[in-house]
């Protein structure tokens, strides 16, 4: 039998010569051209990482030609990110440009560093998911191709986070997102019988509707659903497949914007809704590229050197960016959950919009 | 299998962005699960809905997790994707590999499953995207043999992360790698056999600008700090100013404790240690001016997860400075995990994140049964409401 | 009766604060149940707890409420105090009073009470403080006559109170003490008989200084504003300039929004209008060359209280901006007023607070069903879950 | 039968003719020296008004004396604050320094303007209540005597409010005061069954326990309180008088900071717990008045000018805070209510603290 519990293959034996000799010894870095970061260490080694945009659901073919590309420029060695870019690692910098003019040619987007727009994180969708409101690699195309000039430059205010999950679940975790493509359903679930009452612990799902919304029904032995308290989040749904969720007429995708994670100046901070819905307009989602491309020009036209689009929008009212950026505001976008309150204007101060 | 149809997708094989479509055409031409997948999913694409059935358990011997059981709706449409399931491999600490380990990742890949891969999952692991459930197990021995185990899945520790840390960026304040590899190995039965209210996920950055997103991703965020003062290099600074950085403007302006004295007679850059909150704005403009102190380790927050149900939480400092230097400062992070683990396992709910636990239990609660003591770097502010609950042995009988 | 004992509270009969305890004395030498009072006082310092019975329900004919009834838990030891409760009589707006109308008052109350009182209540009443059942009638049947009429208690509309205002403010941007008066006189009925499921109370400020500190105070707060331009005479700022105001300083740099330029070359300081959040700092910092604008109202905020029970909340924005200077206007706000009413009347719950019953139904369902639009001026922020309750008639079926 | 309903006498009966000839015509103020306010209207006028404290709860002999003074310098009219202060209404110049005069004699302080702490907004505490957990006016007067050198003058960074509430409650609304002193009960309430049998509605007892504290038990025709649950909130006493809550050994007050109403600069702030719990050590409360001032002097050190208690304090952390002011800091400080998430430090910036 297979040996288990062998943990992840160690980290020391997946390093490349320059980065054993001069581990914990980088002194600086810089970026001497979009999508390529130089490190230099202590005593005088550069690294070069050649960061390279990658659809991440991929063909092992894929893999394999980037490890010909990583056995012909690395040494054998590469990386992924925590955005699910490729880093080709360069000890040799004689190689750096040969391995870009491949890369070119190869198709493969050279890019994703400093004040540009990275991968965007994202789930599975349509493609392995039970509960997705929408697809996931679908609008991370969709959405890419279109902004593809700012993954490849420097010219925004500061990076451009864009996290992308298919449903409330949000395994794109997307809720710090400078702007979070979320997919949301619209209507309450379907209730099967039959399939309630086949596998599922009723108090569980019972207990599982935050809105408690759900309540036992002993006659059916099933569930009734109070529709008016439910904001179909799905829940019930992870817990029972009885609870139907999916509805192709009426799911789709929220836009939320303004969240960071790091702590850099600014507190992290989470994205707010600013977008309550936007049709799966399949294959390539129009609606929804071009608000994600309205909101990256706003901030791009009017933020200042340095500043996230949420520390934008906070330093100037989010009023103000609702103005700036054309949208509607209405109800839906004003929080109604356990912590609405720290939401709601408190004070007397605001700007006026103009619509 | 590939000449059938598929218009809506093949538009997704345009624009300059490399495609998943391509991908998966790539996938199809050895795989005819892979072939289906394409075909199912340009129906979603016509549909505008998923067609796979919910959930559904298979796993590997010894194992309670890292395999996510899927199933098509439409079996007689896509006879091959009637089993179609993910396997979740555990990543080598910081997400690096060597090309031999990714050739033997590809080729167990090729002879047991789809050929479709993500390298990574949204929370670290590499997922190896649809296989047969008789083909788990061998599956499974056969990256075991390679050197590669299970990620988390279910009611368990979830694969942990960190960044690039030491390995490539100057700024890591501890050996984020080493820190999560370590703590990988120590926790294999707890990542490997689901046994808690919920799922449960750790993510190391090195520094402040938390490169793994970990406060928004992860019940345990541990991200590098220091103790003492940042060192600043005032000849690096005056090449900086000689190369045109208003730091007056770009660094010191933005200091989010105006920590920061720039004096443009002198050129001189000094901070106020005391007052500098580690946020890395001042070092991440000027790295090569700029570095963390000396006395360095790392502040262990609490409770984030995403929006499912009490709503999204990031997490929240419970210590503000740890050691993480030695195996002796690991185990004290591991003693506090115990003591965490074992709270809300007496105390969570079914599909309670810990910081929901938290939450609702109250964090006096919490940190008096965890054994940690209160200090003001654990809230933005105290609380606004006078409802104390007063410990009944402090008050007079 | 005064020369019993009160050596604890003689105490604070010390100090250059003016003291209670010597109107106290004062009140006991004409009133024997101020004299009890007095000396139940003395025995709660000495036992560090209050004397008196719980509630107790008393009024007088055509009302519901505006006394409050109050028992001593110790009528043998204080017989005087066997009936204690305190009328609560409703200000003229702006707590302006001439003498004529005070010495009145303590006419009547001398005639009816214990000769002590507050100048004011918390909400703003002025409160006779201690009189028997027997006297209710005849004491109210005297202020009446004299032009006084009873404040809010129990489940009602409570006294309204407003800032100084134009009487004697420059800030203030409508007539606070006119608005005051007509919508007190308006809602007679809301004042005295109580219907509603909890409290409801009312403050005017004229301008966002708030000096009736309404936005903590009351379920409604009515803040004066303005629309266009805060105005700025050039010559004035001059002069604070040649006094050694530091402008740049304490004005621009305090400014929350950035709105205000300051020129060391001309000494002008110019504002952007459309930045401006009319916080009023600039303006009290330097009331001889700044004004409000001139196209002036009020923003009307919902839902402050105190601690029980929810926790306390301040008031929120609902209507940005709404004149404030005819009939008319006062009209509208009634008519929003009547519709907030009745919305909680149908939902609230019993001692629940307007603040409450939104937050526990959601700003959506009160919007919709009072019929105000949405305007992102209501939050400091939009919401961070995706939980959209969507009508439903507004998806496809 | 007397009228009713005929509201509040009319507010234009009680203006003196200075303000009469120029309401709404004010056009600035100055304040020529503490406690005097001097009002400038469009076309000359000035109406200097003096502010005096008041201990408020007071005989109607000091309000004879303030109409009697009011009669002699401001044609017979005066004003209350909305902190209890008195204001005499001068049209005419020439009388202010007499008025002062007569003030001075009589021992009555004149103050309150500016960069002052003004009267302190309190309540009946054990003069007339029946929940409180401390007196009201004994404190009020303490403290008072103990800062009454910041009422006289405006040496202060800012305006400094305090407010006090006799119990959570909260009638002086103290809950946005730059200082709020507040009653708070420590013991759960002790039934007494045969006073909730009589006169209490008990599912609206059980209700009111924003703890779910209190279950009812039907065999008592009473209600059982889960101890553990209770936080002492007094809301359950408020609705029965069989819930007795008062304990004269354990009551006591709860210092909180850094709130504030008005909208200028920052927007309004609940105050916040730094101190738990304090002895009610009538007559003169020494913890709190010595706790109070050394609050107030902490800030007077080290603020800006201008800069409220609560801005200071955001400015430089509340960790810092607790440092400069030597207060400790314990789990009973951190939020565990409906709202704590939003205090919890979701960052990993901070400060170190010395201990
Ligand atoms: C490679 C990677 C770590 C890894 O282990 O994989 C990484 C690497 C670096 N990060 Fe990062 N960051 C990486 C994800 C992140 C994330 C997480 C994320 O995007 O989901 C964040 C938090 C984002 C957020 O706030 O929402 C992140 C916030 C930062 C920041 C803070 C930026 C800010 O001002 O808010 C810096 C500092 C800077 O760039 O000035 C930084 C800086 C850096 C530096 C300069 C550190 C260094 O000295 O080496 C590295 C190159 C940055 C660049 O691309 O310009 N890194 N960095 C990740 C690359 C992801 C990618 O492919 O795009
Ligand atoms: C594969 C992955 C998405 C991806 O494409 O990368 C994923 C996929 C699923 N997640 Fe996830 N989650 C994945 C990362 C996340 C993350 C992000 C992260 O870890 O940084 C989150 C948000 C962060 C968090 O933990 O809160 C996340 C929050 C959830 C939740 C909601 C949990 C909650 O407490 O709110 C569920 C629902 C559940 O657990 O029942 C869920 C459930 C699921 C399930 C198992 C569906 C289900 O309802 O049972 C999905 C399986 C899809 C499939 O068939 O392939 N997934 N899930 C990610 C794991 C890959 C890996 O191991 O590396
Ligand atoms: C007299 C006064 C205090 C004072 O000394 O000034 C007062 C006194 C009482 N208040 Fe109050 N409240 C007074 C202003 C307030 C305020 C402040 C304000 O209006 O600005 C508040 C906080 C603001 C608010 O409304 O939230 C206040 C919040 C309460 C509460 C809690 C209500 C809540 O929703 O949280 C109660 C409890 C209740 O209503 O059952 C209460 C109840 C009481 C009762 C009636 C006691 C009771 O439980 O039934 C007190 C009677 C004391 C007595 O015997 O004289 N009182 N009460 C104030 C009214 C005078 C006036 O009419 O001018
Ligand atoms: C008389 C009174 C209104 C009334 O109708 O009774 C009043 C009168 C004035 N206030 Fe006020 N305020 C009065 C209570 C308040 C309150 C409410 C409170 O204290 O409970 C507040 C909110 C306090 C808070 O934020 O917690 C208040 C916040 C202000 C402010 C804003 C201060 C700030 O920077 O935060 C100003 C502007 C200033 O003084 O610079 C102001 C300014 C003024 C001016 C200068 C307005 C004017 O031009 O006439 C008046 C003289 C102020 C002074 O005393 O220096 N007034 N003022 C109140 C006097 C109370 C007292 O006896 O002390
Ligand atoms: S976000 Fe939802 S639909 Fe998408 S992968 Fe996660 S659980 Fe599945
Ligand atoms: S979708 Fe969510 S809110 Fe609706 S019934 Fe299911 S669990 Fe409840
Ligand atoms: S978190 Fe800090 S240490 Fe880690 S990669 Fe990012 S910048 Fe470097
Ligand atoms: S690290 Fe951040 S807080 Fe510290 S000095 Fe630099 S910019 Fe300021
Ligand atoms: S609220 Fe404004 S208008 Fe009213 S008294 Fe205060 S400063 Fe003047
Ligand atoms: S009123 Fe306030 S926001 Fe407007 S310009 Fe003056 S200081 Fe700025
Ligand atoms: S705060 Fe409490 S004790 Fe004090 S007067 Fe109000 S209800 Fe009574
Ligand atoms: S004091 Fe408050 S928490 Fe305790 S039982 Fe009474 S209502 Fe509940």
């Amino acid at each position: 039998m297979a040996k288990i519990d062998i943990g992840p293959p160690h980290y020391k034996d997946m390093l490349p010569p320059v980065i054993k000799e001069n581990y914990g010894k980088w002194r600086y870095h810089e970026i001497p051209r979009p999508g390529v970061l130089k490190h230099v260490s202590e005593n005088g080694a550069a690294l070069y990482s050649v960061r390279v945009g990658s659809p991440r659901l991929i063909s092992i073919d894929f893999v394999r030609e980037l490890c010909d590309l990583a056995d012909k420029y690395c040494d054998g060695y590469l990386r992924f990110t925590s955005r699910n870019n490729v880093e080709f690692l360069v000890g040799d910098e004689s190689k750096v440009e040969p391995l870009l003019a491949e890369l070119e040619e190869k198709g493969l987007p050279v890019g994703g560093t400093g004040a540009s727009i990275s991968n965007i994180v994202h789930t599975q969708g349509w493609v392995h998911c039970h509960t997705p409101a929408t697809d996931a690699s679908g609008i991370v195309k969709a959405v890419m191709d279109d902004l593809y000039e700012y993954f490849g430059s420097m010219k925004l205010p500061a990076r451009l986070r864009i996290g992308l999950a298919c449903c409330l679940n949000m395994c794109g975790a997307a809720h710090c997102s400078d702007i979070a493509i979320v997919g949301v359903h619209r209507t309450p679930p379907r209730i099967d019988h039959e399939k309630v009452q086949k596998g599922t612990e009723i108090p569980s799902l019972v207990a599982s509707c935050p809105t408690g919304a759900i309540r036992p029904n002993p006659k059916t032995k099933s569930v009734v659903v109070n529709e008016d308290k439910c904001m179909y989040c799905g829940n019930c749904y992870t817990m029972s497949p009885g609870m139907e969720i999916l509805d192709a007429e009426n799911d789709g995708c929220a836009i939320l914007v303004g969240g960071k994670t790091s702590n850099a100046r600014s507190v992290p901070s989470f994205s707010r809704m600013v977008i309550p819905f936007l049709p799966n307009n399949a294959p390539r989602w129009p609606e929804v590229t071009q608000a994600v491309r309205n909101i990256v020009e706003v901030w791009a036209n009017n933020a200042r050197q340095g500043e996230r689009m949420g520390e934008w929008i906070e330093r100037i009212g989010w009023e103000k960016f609702f103005d700036l950026a054309g949208l509607p505001f209405s109800e839906k976008l004003i929080d109604d959950y356990i912590f609405s309150r720290e939401t709601f204007r408190t004070a007397a101060t605001f700007k006026y919009s103009k619509n | 299998m590939t000449d059938k149809k598929t218009p809506l997708l093949d538009e997704l094989e345009k624009g300059p962005w490399p495609s998943f479509v391509t991908e998966m055409k790539k996938a199809a031409e050895k795989s005819p699960a892979a072939a289906d997948l394409l075909l199912q999913l340009e129906k979603s694409y016509r549909d505008r809905k998923g067609y796979w059935k919910h959930g559904g358990i298979v796993g590997v011997r010894g194992y309670g997790g890292g395999v996510i059981g899927r199933y098509t709706d439409l079996p007689e449409e896509f006879p091959n994707l009637t089993e179609f399931h993910t396997m979740r491999i555990n990543q080598p600490a910081g997400w690096f590999y060597n090309t031999d380990a990714l050739r033997t990742i590809c080729d167990i890949w090729e002879k047991h499953g789809s050929g479709l891969t993500n390298f990574h999952g949204s929370t670290g692991d590499i997922i190896m995207l649809g296989m047969q459930t008789e083909h788990l197990q061998p599956a499974f021995d056969d990256f075991s043999e390679a050197g590669f185990d299970l990620g988390g899945s279910g009611s368990d520790l979830r694969t942990p992360s960190c960044c690039v840390g030491p390995a490539r960026c100057e700024y890591a304040c501890y050996d984020t790698l080493d820190a999560c590899h370590n703590i990988t190995n120590t926790f294999q039965d707890e990542i490997h056999r689901p046994m808690w209210p919920y799922k449960f996920k750790i993510k190391f950055s090195g520094c402040a600008n938390d490169c793994t997103a970990s406060i928004a991703r992860s019940d345990c965020s541990v991200i590098g700090t220091w103790r003492d003062s940042l060192r600043i290099d005032q000849d690096a600074v005056k090449e900086y100013v000689a190369n045109g950085l208003n730091i007056q403007e770009r660094v010191c302006d933005k200091c989010p404790t105006s920590a920061l004295k720039f004096n443009p007679e002198t050129k001189e850059l000094t901070v106020n240690a005391e007052d500098c909150s580690r946020c890395m704005h001042c070092i991440n403009v000027m790295p090569k001016a700029i570095q963390p102190g000396k006395e360095k380790g790392a502040s262990i927050l609490i409770g984030g997860k995403s929006t499912i149900v009490l709503s999204a939480f990031m997490s929240w400092v419970i210590v503000p400075f740890m050691k993480m230097e030695s195996e002796n400062d690991y185990e004290e992070f591991k003693d506090l995990l115990n003591r965490i683990w074992d709270w809300w396992d007496e105390h969570g709910k079914t599909r309670e994140r810990i910081g929901e636990t938290i939450y609702r239990l109250g964090m006096s609660k919490f940190l008096r049964e965890v054994g940690l003591p209160a200090v003001p770097q654990m809230v933005f502010r105290p609380r606004a409401n006078p409802y104390v609950f007063w410990p009944q042995d402090e008050i007079k009988k």
